[in-house]
């Protein structure tokens, strides 16, 4: 059970390495990893190109949300163990933002507590992204369907 | 007070924290916001359309009617867009 | 789009990292994990010990299912790469038995890509685990779950 | 043709893999099945209940009224366990 909000990128496959290293009442792992992608929007010939963006956020407050996502996380699944690592600062197509990993006995509580730890971080914590595009700089707009997404998991 | 901005709220008001001297009559969000849209255009701005701006009291969401108290640290920021 | 079907090990921070490595236009990796428990059935403190397992396959029917089962997944869902790899052999409890993973553009896509990778091979990729207990040797039964979230799938 | 037994129908019939001549009369994997039950007892143990046996020809999966020749490669086993 982890949170970890840094500028600094991370190595994906040790964290994965980590997860799984001898444990032997885990049936198995979840893993999602975001990246920056190049385009703005939907559609990679309609959109500028994105050159770089930035993520800003809100120290302090940015970690109670995760812990406070992980908690909730936790209470709905039987997990093993959880982790949570998002950067800050400017960040160039390819590179990592996000990486959310859960573990469980059972796969079905892995996959959706990975999900909805997503899906939540996605809609509560606070970080910003602003594109540095071929057009020029633009913060981007929270998504209906990421709204839409959270919602999956009121109860 | 300590009062945060965030974001594209941040470019508006042209700053990201600022001291603010709570008067007694100002008891909930909302009647923050009405001070803050007065001390500069910028600060008007940014709280043009509220339906945009998110606000947390002392790290947590809070709505626009909950009670504010000059030890807090009020933050006024968009929809996020992490992950 | 790959499907490996081996007896050794496979180094799963490798494959994320390979996965992602040079990627502008994927907002996102899910990845799965399954590895071996060391107790039967549900329960920790009810099943016998598990010492190791085995598992069986179909050589060549393995390789045909995983590949119409990835075909699949990408005639469903606008992905960028998948990538399964499945063992067999004797493994011993903590050990990895399969990966899956899916990227695509959006993170939606990546999750149900790969959940459903994992829940069709689990009821039509033809291997099958003897589990070396305290108690002897048994075959796995196939589990009502894993039909119902197969079935999820149908269309 | 090629017959194939898999995970504890291999235990039962004690074998792997046998080949079978095909009498003219057995068009269809049930029909085969009944043939194969003769063979042994192990056989017959095998096929006993066949709610949890899974068929395949040519490596893809089939229903029991499903046509055999002589050339396929037809295999018998459990519902998978994998993953």
């Amino acid at each position: 059970m982890a949170v970890r909000v840094q500028r600094e990128d991370f190595d994906s496959g040790a964290e994965l390495e980590r997860f799984s290293a001898g444990k032997t009442r885990i049936g198995g792992i979840c893993l999602f990893v975001g990246l920056v992608r190049d385009y703005m929007g939907h559609d990679p010939a309609a959109g500028a190109e994105v050159r770089a963006m930035t993520l800003e956020h809100y120290p302090g407050m940015t970690e109670r949300q995760l812990e406070a996502i992980e908690a909730e996380a936790r209470s709905r699944w039987p997990l093993e163990d959880t982790l949570i690592i998002h950067r800050y600062g400017m960040l160039e197509p390819g590179e990592r933002i996000v990486l959310v990993a859960a573990s469980s006995a059972h796969r079905d509580a892995a996959f959706e507590a990975c999900r909805f730890l997503m899906d939540w971080l996605k809609t509560k914590a606070p970080f910003w992204k602003v594109e540095h595009t071929s057009e020029g700089d633009a913060w981007v707009d929270a998504k209906e369907s990421d709204d839409a997404a959270a919602a999956r998991w009121k109860r | 007070m300590k009062v945060l901005y965030f974001a594209w709220l941040r470019a508006k008001t042209g700053i990201g924290e600022e001291e603010i001297a709570l008067p007694s009559e100002v008891v909930t969000i909302a009647q923050l916001v009405e001070l803050l849209k007065g001390r500069s255009p910028g600060h008007a701005a940014a709280f043009a359309e509220m339906a945009v701006v998110r606000v947390a009291v002392n790290q947590d969401y809070v709505g626009l009617d909950s009670p504010v108290t000059t030890g807090d640290e009020v933050a006024f920021f968009p929809p996020v867009t992490g992950g």
